[in-house]
């Protein structure tokens, strides 16, 4: 087993798929899919093995695979997994064969969007796995190529405006984040990229402050984070079906990962003294991506707002500077992925059905098809944090961060989650209930295929959410030796910053008193207890 | 030999002859002779060819007195010899195509020889590397790169050129000559080491490329752009002349080096100091297309043929940017604190302005000419860097861009013969359905200019970005940045009418382009952008050590 | 009274300054042409006036070699000329392009 | 050498009323040369202006030049370019106005800096005492300014001409032989772009299959079908385009 390059092949398969189908003949639509399928189905083979070779309970870095790329630059290919990115790399494998069997009946120049496809999983993989910061910028910019495609080719109307948003917006926050990078191997005077090398670089505040901005903008807009956000609903409406999956599921992820894998451990000292603005940023994100979702007549763009308002809570996460937030941000990335992506694959199977997406449009879908209102009402409340789904499971303990760390954060967050109950089953019902009505007009329900899409999802769903242990069980270790590093600077460094972002003890000791089950008895059965209780 | 040597005066000495380090420009401008003489013997083909034959066999000769050259170098020039005669007997009657094939053979033989010669250097072998034919010439790392650019660059031209100039009915036979020549004086000015040769190795150079845009002749905007080019061209000449002869005055040489370390002694007046750096800027600016002194480019690239605008573009730029940095970043280091500031300003300007341009143009060859411009910039900044990894990087850069440009005018050359006129923006809707491989290639030379990872663009602006961080010039560093994302927008543009379009009707009753020699050309260039994109280092390599024994 | 190396140097800056703005301000090519070759004997007497400063005859081989370049180019560059002309009066006299000469 | 150099005194008076005449005489005719209208006169006052360069060389101790200067410059140049002039008919012409709206005003400007900066930059550390060639403190190393110590020893020791061949096959060999290259080039392109008029076919190989030329190039005039009417109308658009850039353009 230790011998296999496990990493190297999950994103080998995937890229080889590509290549596979770009020399295929373009009228083979068939043969094409069923490549892709295959494809998919051996990347979350490989994933699955991936997950069985993690030890958990191990912090750092684990099957590493290390080989020179660019010697004379100090640029090598790295990959390893650790708590944070091994969930986010089993999401995205997770999603490729459905994002495939939901693209079954794409006839329209099926080639090319397979191979995008592929290429697109292999980059996110890669992104997650990169473990020397320009392997990693240069799979975070090779994803902006198929995506864009997905976008600009396959999308809705106004697809060309939206394509080029998206690639302009995310191209200047790559380059920026080049810069950076740049500037840290220069000050590293290591020559080199290393991922670990560049942790451990002494830099000063000033210096940690540009830094930070620099990748903030980059991962800022990928989150996206409320001013950088505008790109996101055009994105999102006009993607494709399985564009706007790939997007919501795995796409908007790396901003969240790039925060706790960058950001934090890179630029302490910035990031405590910018950490309240921060919080502040994911506050305005959580409560204006509600509000608009609150007002949109577009189910997609709907979708789309709570995208941004669920994202908020990552950043909160992130930023709240303690363990249960830190770890709830990474759990939260994987429920958003879930429930965001099903939601989004639904619309989708009804858009195919009336191509109509406002939401005025319909009403009474319940009746017509009760399976497909069914499985959206599921996935709505996971959505909207129910406890006993998954959705719960990642924003409680991003509240419970937030409020140990800015109360006053904490508290208008869980206005957020009001507010996401509000439209999301406010949407459900002008949608599914009332008089069959509009569109809904002899609507025919899902067929199996479209069952199987959506299916596995919503058995996660409840499965993350009555037990969601394994998944805290694998990232604590690792957010803990996180937290800690930057506490510890926290409370080397001047007193008055860390004033600001609250009482420091609580920030140390929140972790301990509320995860302390879940980290050391690798039990969070309790925890779960715990979460219900308290919404009770 | 001897008794001219006795009626020397004292101190005065011939030259040795470093045959082996000429090599390369004995070899192009032999080619370039005998195709001219095989083209415009007419129906005599085979006699001058026999002809040819005796006299390289003659040479061959020569070079066999014991102890004057290696067994090989004999065998190869009988091997040329014969080559030559049984092409000529096979395609006598097809003399475009004989001056196509033995363009090729030359351009492939001196990259040959110039891989030898790198080999040889590098153990310490036979190639002298400096002060050659009385401190004339220098073959260093940046005259073999530039050797290997040019020639790669002039083979790739050939296979992009022969069905359009048909097609165009400009296919004339002085077009091979022409090419081996503007190779042979791109190779001198690489090697120049003396500002003498500077200039004629720029003016050799130009000399051939004025007749290659002017060579559709019945083409106004041919005629237009080479003599816009020509007037301009001399005109900067004369700005570059001017500081050679201040460099001169003030230092009593013109050989880069020694000139360069005088300059650099307070002793020197600093007035001639200063007006001469300045105006070898100016001639150089030009050159290379430096804004303000860029405006020839766009119109010269938009009206010469197309096959020669991309030699234009991959292998002028590397040849003036050889020269630049040899005189500035070699010659002139110690005086860095005066045109570094200067040449920083320039590049910016240059990068912003390129960029910012070239988003209004709709005409692709004219958009691609000031997408030459912004590259111009990037490509200075490793000048500005004064050092090897600075040097380097630019020099990889023009490597990059050489690639990237050929295959992107060699798919206007394909797109203009389809459409049988000038490619716009409009004309390329619905490519990426009709010919999806030709119009992925495009697609992929855009990003790479764009610069997005996994091209050559993306490794090649990296290594600039990080000689500008690594000289402290994080600012230019920045400005690349901005300026990439203006030029992104345009290539975006380019592909999103091919992918996202709908194909006008008039577009799709054109016949899809067959595969021919330049698909072959452009798809060669593909490769090289891919595989310089993702497993570059054995070239940035070569790069650097070309750059360590620069000087 | 003499004549300082300087005078000489003096004229072949004003000769030099006047073709380059004769190459702005003229709109006939060929005077512009000329204005070019103006230029280029201006740094001809700068050269030879170093030569003679320096003691040295190199800037008097430099000088031989411009003048060498400038004959080239200007066999190629009225060939070009003959050929513009030939073409805008077998096609439109007045306008020509871009070129507008 | 330095006894040979003593003798090298022959600057004086003789020199500078040279020097001031033919100085204004090149001065007077480089303006005639921009100023005329007429482009025939323009280019006798250019011939005007290489002969009285050739008078300095000679002055400067370079004969050799000076005698190249009449023959090559003065003889074959400025005659092609009158038999071009003559050729053409364009001897009328030329009104001298500005294409932008002050561009002389600002190119004159231009000049006038360029000049001052030039001179200053060029001409100021030569304008002492020991900046004039040959004299008694250029040889002694005395009085102000660089010292010009004159060709009159270099010339003396082999002849202007001796002295110059030697370094044109020494030193210069590679400059010399590369300059073939150039000629060559030149005599391609009189040939390319001077041949009066050839078959179009001939331009094609035997055996090729090719469509018909395109519309604005090749065969422009002789073309038998033109492509669809967008390709007519980009062909237009291709050359009346302006762009910004153009406002600088020269021809």
């Amino acid at each position: 087993m230790a011998d296999v390059p496990l990493l190297t092949l999950l994103l080998a398969v995937p890229a080889a798929v590509a290549l596979l189908i770009a020399v295929m003949p373009r009228e083979a639509v068939r043969p094409i899919r069923s490549v892709a399928m295959a494809g998919s189905l051996v990347t979350l083979g490989v994933a699955v093995a991936v997950l069985a070779a993690f030890e958990v309970g191990q912090p750092g870095f684990q099957l590493e695979e290390e080989v020179a790329w660019i010697p004379q630059w100090g640029i090598s290919y790295r990959l390893g997994v650790d708590g944070i990115s091994l969930l986010l790399v089993a999401l995205t494998a997770f999603f490729m064969p459905l994002v495939v069997l939901a693209a079954w009946h794409q006839h329209e120049r099926a080639k090319g969007f397979f191979v995008a496809l592929m290429a697109m999983g292999a980059a996110m993989l890669g992104v997650f796995l990169a473990l020397d910061l320009i392997l990693f910028y240069v799979l975070f910019e090779a994803m902006l190529v198929p995506m864009y495609a997905l976008i600009g080719i396959w999308g809705g109307k106004q697809r060309r405006y939206a394509a080029i948003k998206f690639f302009l917006y995310t191209l200047v926050g790559g380059l920026l984040m080049l810069v950076a990078i740049l500037y840290l191997y220069w000050s590293a005077g290591a020559q080199s990229f290393d991922y670990d090398v560049l942790r451990g670089l002494e830099l000063t505040g000033t210096e940690q402050l540009w830094l930070f901005l620099a990748f903030f903008a980059a991962f800022g807009i990928k989150v996206p984070i409320f001013p950088f956000h505008t790109w996101l609903p055009d994105a999102h409406t006009e993607a494709p079906t399985v564009g706007s999956v790939i997007l919501a599921a795995v796409l908007l992820k790396i901003g969240g990962y790039g925060f706790l894998r960058f950001s934090l451990p890179y630029f302490p000292e910035a990031t405590i003294s910018l950490a309240p603005w921060m919080l502040g940023l994911g506050v305005i994100g959580v409560l204006y991506g509600a509000l608009v979702a609150m007002m949109q007549r577009d189910i997609k763009r709907l979708i789309a707002y709570s995208s941004v308002s669920h994202l908020g809570f990552v950043v909160l996460g992130a930023f709240a500077l303690n363990q249960t937030g830190a770890a709830g941000s990474v759990v939260q990335m994987v429920n958003h992925g879930l429930s965001t992506g099903a939601l989004f694959l639904l619309v989708g199977f009804l858009y195919d059905r009336t191509h109509e997406r406002a939401i005025a449009e319909y009403s009474g879908i319940m009746r017509v098809t009760p399976v497909f209102g069914g499985l959206f009402l599921i996935t709505a409340m996971s959505s909207l944090a129910l406890p006993g789904l998954n959705g719960f499971t990642g924003e409680f303990p991003i509240l419970l961060g937030t409020f140990a760390a800015v109360p006053l954060a904490g508290i208008a967050a869980t206005l957020g989650v009001i507010l996401a109950a509000i439209y999301l089953l406010w949407a459900y019902q002008r949608m599914f209930h009332g008089p069959v009505e509009g569109r809904a007009v002899g609507l025919t329900d899902l067929t199996p295929r479209e069952i199987g899409v959506v299916a596995p999802i919503v058995v996660l769903m409840v499965a993350i959410g009555l037990y969601p242990g394994p998944l805290y069980d694998r990232v604590n270790p690792t957010v803990e030796v996180l937290v800690e590093e930057v506490v510890a600077v926290a409370e080397g460094a001047d007193v008055a910053t860390v004033d600001q972002t609250g009482d420091p003890a609580a920030g140390s000791d929140a972790p301990i008193e509320l995860d302390a089950p879940a980290g050391s008895d690798l039990d969070s059965a309790d925890d779960d207890d715990e979460d219900e209780e308290v919404s009770r | 030999m001897s008794a001219l040597a006795q009626q020397l005066p004292a101190g005065v000495e011939i030259p040795e002859i470093p045959w082996a380090a000429i090599s390369p420009e004995l070899t192009l401008f032999g080619a370039g002779i005998l195709v001219l003489l095989l083209d415009t013997a007419g129906e005599r083909r085979r006699s001058a060819s026999a002809i040819a034959l005796v006299a390289l066999l003659g040479i061959a000769a020569l070079a066999a007195i014991p102890g004057e050259a290696a067994p090989v170098v004999v065998a190869l020039l009988i091997g040329a010899g014969v080559v030559q005669l049984a092409l000529t007997l096979w395609l006598h009657t097809r003399p475009r195509l004989l001056g196509a094939v033995l363009t090729v053979l030359a351009f492939a033989a001196t990259i040959g020889i110039a891989a030898w010669q790198y080999q040889a250097a590098a153990n310490g072998g036979p190639v002298a590397t400096e002060s050659l034919l009385a401190d004339m010439v220098a073959v260093d790392g940046v005259a073999l790169f530039t050797r290997f650019v040019v020639a790669g660059a002039g083979i790739i031209t050939v296979l992009l050129g022969f069905a359009y100039l048909q097609d165009r009915r400009i296919h004339r036979g002085e077009y091979y000559p022409l090419l081996l020549l503007t190779a042979t004086g791109m190779t001198l000015l690489a090697s120049a080491a003396d500002l003498l040769m500077v200039f004629l190795g720029i003016e050799i150079l130009s000399l051939a490329l004025y007749v290659m845009s002017g060579i559709a002749r019945r083409d106004m905007a041919s005629q237009e752009s080479a003599f816009k080019y020509l007037l301009l061209g001399a005109f900067s000449s004369a700005f570059l002349l001017y500081g050679i002869a201040l460099v001169y005055g003030a230092t009593g040489t013109t050989h880069i080096a020694t000139a360069g370390a005088e300059l650099a002694d307070p002793a020197t007046p600093a007035g001639l100091v200063f007006a001469g750096i300045a105006l070898m800027l100016v001639g150089f600016a030009f050159k290379v297309a430096l804004v303000p002194f860029h405006m020839w480019t766009p119109d010269v690239y938009q009206g010469a043929p197309t096959p020669v605008t991309a030699f234009m573009a991959a292998a002028t730029k590397v040849a003036a940017f050889a020269a630049f940095l040899r005189v500035f970043t070699g010659g002139m280091e110690q005086l860095a604190w005066i045109w570094v500031p200067a040449v920083s300003v320039l590049a910016a300007v240059t990068m912003i302005v390129g960029a910012v341009l070239a988003v209004v143009q709709d005409d692709l060859k004219r958009m691609l000419g000031y997408s030459a411009v912004a590259h111009a910039g990037y490509a200075a900044i490793g000048l500005v860097a004064v050092s090897d990894i600075g040097t380097g990087a630019t020099l990889f850069y023009l490597l990059a861009y050489a690639v990237m440009s050929l295959g992107s005018f060699g798919i206007l050359t394909i797109l203009e013969r389809r459409q049988r006129k000038a490619i716009a923006i409009a004309d390329l809707r619905g490519l990426g359905q009709r010919a999806p491989a030709l119009a992925a290639m495009f697609a992929l030379f855009l990003l790479s200019l764009a610069g997005i990872p996994g091209t050559v663009g993306f490794i090649a602006k990296f290594g600039i970005v990080r000689a500008a961080v690594d000289a402290g010039l994080v600012w230019l560093a920045v400005v690349l940045v901005v300026s990439s994302v203006i030029a992104a927008y345009f290539y975006i543009r380019v592909i999103v009418a091919m992918f996202m379009d709908e194909e006008p009707a008039h577009l799709a009753d054109l016949p899809v382009p067959p595969a021919s020699a330049a698909s072959t050309g452009v798809s060669v260039a593909a490769v090289a952008v891919i595989a310089l994109g993702v497993l570059p280092p054995a070239v940035i390599d070569l790069a650097e050590r070309a750059a360590t024994f620069a000087g | 009274m003499s004549v300082p190396a300087g005078y000489y140097l003096i004229l072949a800056a004003a000769l030099f300054s006047i073709g380059a703005v004769g190459v702005l301000i003229r709109r006939s090519v060929i005077v512009m042409f000329m204005c070019v070759e103006l230029m280029l004997n201006s740094v001809n007497l700068t050269l030879v006036t170093f030569a003679r400063i320096n003691a040295s005859l190199d800037g008097q081989v430099l000088a031989f070699f411009v003048i060498v370049v400038a004959a080239a180019e200007v066999t190629v560059g009225l060939a070009l000329i003959v050929n513009l002309f030939r073409l805008r009066a077998s096609t439109d006299a007045d306008q020509v392009g871009a070129l507008r000469a | 050498m330095t006894p040979v150099l003593a003798q090298a005194t022959e600057g004086g008076a003789a020199e500078l009323w040279t020097f001031i005449i033919v100085g204004a005489v090149a001065l007077g005719s480089a303006f005639g040369l921009i100023l005329m209208r007429n482009a025939v006169h323009a280019a006798l006052m250019l011939v005007l202006n290489f002969l009285a360069i050739a008078v300095l060389y000679a002055v400067l101790q370079a004969q050799f030049l000076a005698v190249i200067q009449l023959i090559v410059y003065a003889g074959a140049i400025v005659v092609l370019f009158l038999f071009v002039l003559m050729l053409l008919g364009v001897s009328r012409e030329d009104s001298l106005t500005a294409r932008v709206p002050g561009q002389k005003t600002m190119a004159s400007v231009l000049g006038v800096l360029l000049f001052v900066s030039l001179a200053a930059a060029t001409a100021g550390p030569f304008l002492g005492d020991a900046s004039v060639c040959g004299s008694e403190e250029a040889l002694t190393g005395t009085g102000d300014g660089v010292p010009c110590l004159g060709l009159a020893a270099v010339n003396a020791a082999e002849g202007n001409l001796r002295g110059l061949g030697f370094l044109l096959f020494t030193d210069y060999v590679w400059a010399f032989e590369v300059t073939a290259v150039l000629l060559v080039i030149a005599a391609i392109g009189a040939i390319v772009l001077g041949r009066r008029q050839e078959d179009p076919s001939e331009l094609v190989e035997p055996g090729s299959t090719v469509l018909p030329a395109r519309r604005g190039s090749g065969s422009a005039a002789t073309e038998p079908g033109a492509g669809p009417t967008d390709a007519d109308e980009g062909a237009a658009t291709e050359t009346s385009e302006a762009t910004p850039s153009e406002g600088e353009e020269r021809t």
